[in-house]
């Protein structure tokens, strides 16, 4: 088992790609996106309006070692302070296989 | 104004559905109607007018008139969220103005479909060039709304506006590419394919649209509360907005010698706001202005009023003129 | 019993449907309807109902026979749950009693509706008032399960019953809310209303009743399992008490002098178990009961029994004595 | 060959709704098609056919005619697998053959469902046995897949085949059973049941598969892009062989004197691949294979080359041969 | 980046609407939900039933400050030792922004 | 407030089933099941494909004991390996009821 981070972003659904690309750019290994996730913050409730889309969260994770969580972390920043959302960073043991 | 004509409207299933789903919501009923439904409802109706307003097109062929609409329909798709954006800077910052402007400048397939059954309930048709028409009036007034914001706003960089993706969202967004899409295809297979297509598409129209307007209801009366939260200026807008678009459409239809049924259907086009294209590209080129105001005026104020007032509304105004 | 009527009522596309889906369960297919299909297709069957019912009663009227079925739905829908309570504090809990109670006092739409279309495969007809009677019965129920809980149950402070949440959960359900709602747009709308709603609500109403069934079947079919969990006492009672309930009903009809066809379907009701809105509630206001007994009894036991061998058998007797 | 038939094949709503959703892909609009709703048309594809086919069956009756084209079914079933596996050989490793080649042994639903509509625009018709054949024909490739891996494959112990389950997965896969079920409904039910059940699963038949094939078209569309990692041999197996297969059925239908009808339909069926069935069995008995070739060969490249050219293709050939 | 506690929480369905009440009550800044989750515990499977909606769970989580942690946990105790349930707590660093 | 951990797998759907076994025969005290996640990971894009149902992943997290995880982790090493995806462990306080 080998001492990682996980990152956890939620976010309105139109920004996911941006931060999928941010993901990416900071060349993490992998990541688990869950669609249609809903929740309240600072931007009001956001429950997934079924007909025109808007209001709706994705919830993205991603296991990566501390450095790059902080570079993701980072890099996230602006984004999320422009268009809202969540991210936090916890300590996890990742099973090799 | 002719209360017949508002009964007439009023005391159909689909319009009575569309107020069973507001009542649900208000009554606190737990009545809902899960996605992917009306996703398959919208579909549908886009497919189903898409295939026949293309059968149609295959029968009268493009005449010079239909030509004559489509350009019309440019003309308002282009006009209505620029004087829209400069009557809303008297209240609102420049991103919510770009993102109602927009709003409003785009057009509503649904009350576009309602008006069609509408027309037909009273024994009249209008062309199948009039889908082309909406088609086109989709998505220009989201260019519009980018350009005005990228002369009025001063941003920062880090929020320039990615043209190319902004062009893509809008003239290829779904429903504008399944109209164009299904317009062709009913164009092209002509009276056979519409034989083959009738059934699902045709005969089963007025209950699909009876059906989605029950959720169209719902997904409005969850919005309604938060017209509070808009104030009196937007509601006002709202409203009158639409009665100032169709009566414009009306004058130019006229002047342009459109016939009836087109005339109205066109003064539809034009009274009616998006909430679902514009507002997924506001979201995401304008962040900064806030859905619950643009979201909110097209789904729980403008949608309703045109569905149950506007309607026979500009149609009586065409009645007096066209007789 | 007539064999031929037990026949006539099985080898029918809906209940071969439905025991296609129970099989498939059974020999651990992974056939499966996901959500929200289920949804799209009862949603589809209570409006259909509404609706033509609704337009029947624009044409029978509100006469007294009416007034009189409705009173013996409601007479029998806060009957039910009391005796049947009574029954079963026999061997089981308070809690536990009064959610099965209420299950059995509460009806079940599908039911219903196989029922219906049992009628009509026999040349026959009910009247659309109905309809009106089964919405009366799906609620009373709840309220009076919860009376009997607040007399029979000593509870903590912590776990009062919220009873206005309760009325409205009760009255306000979506299928009660549904089908009132098309009830009265089908009475509204008339005959104009329905030639536009029936090529979709009336035409494809079998064939969507057996997609539905099949997917009743496959759910009835998971519960399957957990009949042994729920003990002989229970399943005899799952059995058992629709009969009484139905013989009861057809005694009271009889007297009444209920026409023949109203006579069966109110059987019908009376015999039929609710799995969606009493469950929800029970779940609500009695989280100590056990969901996978009534849920269980209902879905697994008493459903399936009324749609293979209830609904021929009701309608023998009724035979018998209406001729 | 007949350019005629190609177009008339073509300039068909379904087809063209299949390329409208592949363009849509392409042109990366955001148009999608969530799940459940494709599930919906499947399965109602599926039920639609076994109730129609079990219908014509129990007109027709089990004759030996019936029987011969059943034999043919097995016989090409478990051919195909094993010689598409020693092809596939010459280039792959064990597993990714065994994976494709059972991809190709089996059938696509949809395929001869399409050609079945095609077949109905040329007025000509096909025996509801069929649908049997068809139902026969999509398990065995499975089977003879996993035999020929543990034949031909070294594994360690912890990756032993589990037989049962693989039995279980093959022969009662859902659509496999929904198909099974179905026909032998609508056998039982005959004249009567195919009437009730006709509005919905007759008439609306063609609209829902256009509806369901622009769905396929988005799917087939997204997998577009991985044709270049799967390499030209792949590609070029994934045309021909189908053509291949074609042949070889059309000799042996000649050869047993099939109608025409059903030689075209039977050749259509050994040209096809399952893109369901197959891939989900393989993903569990066999994770060694990469699913982005088998998949992709069968959704992306056999399945519209069929639904494009190979169906005018086989009945040009059909159509020189019987004439 | 802030430390801070990720409280999860997994209950009926029926029951989600009280545990919102509650987060809300003690003044929690946000939360988000994931509804029809399923699982299995002391209460046997709850695989959502398609058609009953009975047997299904929703799935909540909320990023707070430490006491703020404390006093959710405490008032949720009551809910979820009457109508089931679990709920954890763990450490994870937020990112201001 | 109990201190557990908490083991969380993201693994292709088709083998939910194995992992599920896995948990009760190492004998969990319950688990949590999200369906239809997607994601990206050794073996690429996993973005649950609405026809074939091939490319779908699930979450599954339970709590437990740490011995308890340790054992799931070892038993789920194998099926990983084969198959693909990831288990992490993380350490959360559980609320008992
Ligand atoms: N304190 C929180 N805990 C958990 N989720 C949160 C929290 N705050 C915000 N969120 C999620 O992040 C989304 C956007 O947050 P915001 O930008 O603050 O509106 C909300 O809709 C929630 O789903
Ligand atoms: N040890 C556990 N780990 C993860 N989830 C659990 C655990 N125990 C219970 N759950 C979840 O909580 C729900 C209710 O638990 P219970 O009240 O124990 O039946 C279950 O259906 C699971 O979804
Ligand atoms: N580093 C990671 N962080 C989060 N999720 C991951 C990560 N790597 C893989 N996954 C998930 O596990 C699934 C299978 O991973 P793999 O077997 O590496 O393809 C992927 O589809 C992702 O959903
Ligand atoms: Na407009
Ligand atoms: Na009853
Ligand atoms: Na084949």
């Amino acid at each position: 088992m080998e001492p990682m981070k996980k990152v956890e972003v939620v976010i309105d659904s139109v920004h996911l790609n941006k931060v999928l690309e941010i993901l990416e750019k900071q060349g993490v290994s992998g990541y688990t996106v869950i669609r249609d996730v809903w929740g309240k913050g600072e931007r009001g409730i956001m429950a997934g309006d079924e007909l025109t889309d808007v209001f709706k969260n994705s919830y993205i994770f991603t296991v990566c070692t501390e450095e790059v969580a902080k570079r993701v972390a980072e890099s996230l920043r602006p984004l999320l302070s422009k268009v809202g959302g969540v991210c936090i960073i916890s300590d996890v043991l990742w099973l090799v296989h | 104004m002719g209360l017949d004509l508002l009964l007439q409207n009023i005391l159909n299933p689909p319009v009575l559905m569309f107020m069973l789903g507001l009542l649900a919501v208000l009554l606190k009923t737990e009545l809902e109607i899960p996605q992917p439904l009306p996703k398959l409802f919208s579909l549908y109706l886009l497919i189903a007018i898409g295939l026949h307003g293309g059968y149609e097109l295959s029968k009268s062929g493009l005449t010079l008139d239909v030509l004559k609409v489509l350009l019309l329909a440019i003309l308002m798709a282009i006009a209505v969220p620029i004087y829209a954006f400069f009557i809303l800077r008297l209240k609102l910052d420049v991103y919510n103005a770009v993102a109602i402007a927009a709003t409003y400048g785009s057009i509503s397939a649904v009350t576009f479909i309602t008006a069609g059954s509408f027309l037909n309930s009273l024994g009249q048709s209008y062309g199948g060039y009039m889908i082309a028409a909406m088609t086109l009036m989709e998505s220009p007034a989201i260019i519009i709304g980018l350009i005005l914001l990228s002369l009025f706003a001063k941003r920062n960089s880090n929020s320039q506006i990615e043209w190319k993706e902004v062009f893509r969202e809008s003239f290829l967004n779904p429903s504008v590419y399944i109209l164009m899409g299904t317009l062709l295809i009913g164009f092209i297979t002509g009276e056979k394919g519409w034989k083959a297509m009738e059934p699902l598409f045709g005969t089963l129209f007025k209950g699909m649209l009876a059906f989605f307007l029950l959720d169209m209801g719902i997904v409005a009366g969850r919005r309604l509360g938060e017209i509070k939260k808009v104030g009196t200026f937007l509601v006002a807008f709202g409203i009158l907005l639409p009665i100032f678009n169709a009566s414009l459409a009306i004058a130019l239809a006229k002047l342009f010698g459109l016939s009836k049924g087109d005339a109205f259907m066109f003064s539809v086009l034009c009274a009616s706001a998006s909430y679902i294209a514009v507002p997924a590209a506001m979201r995401l080129s304008v962040p900064e202005a806030n859905p619950s105001l643009y979201v909110t005026m097209s789904l729980a104020i403008t949608f309703p009023f045109n569905i149950a007032v506007g309607i026979p509304l500009y149609y009586f105004l065409i009645d007096q003129l066209w007789g």
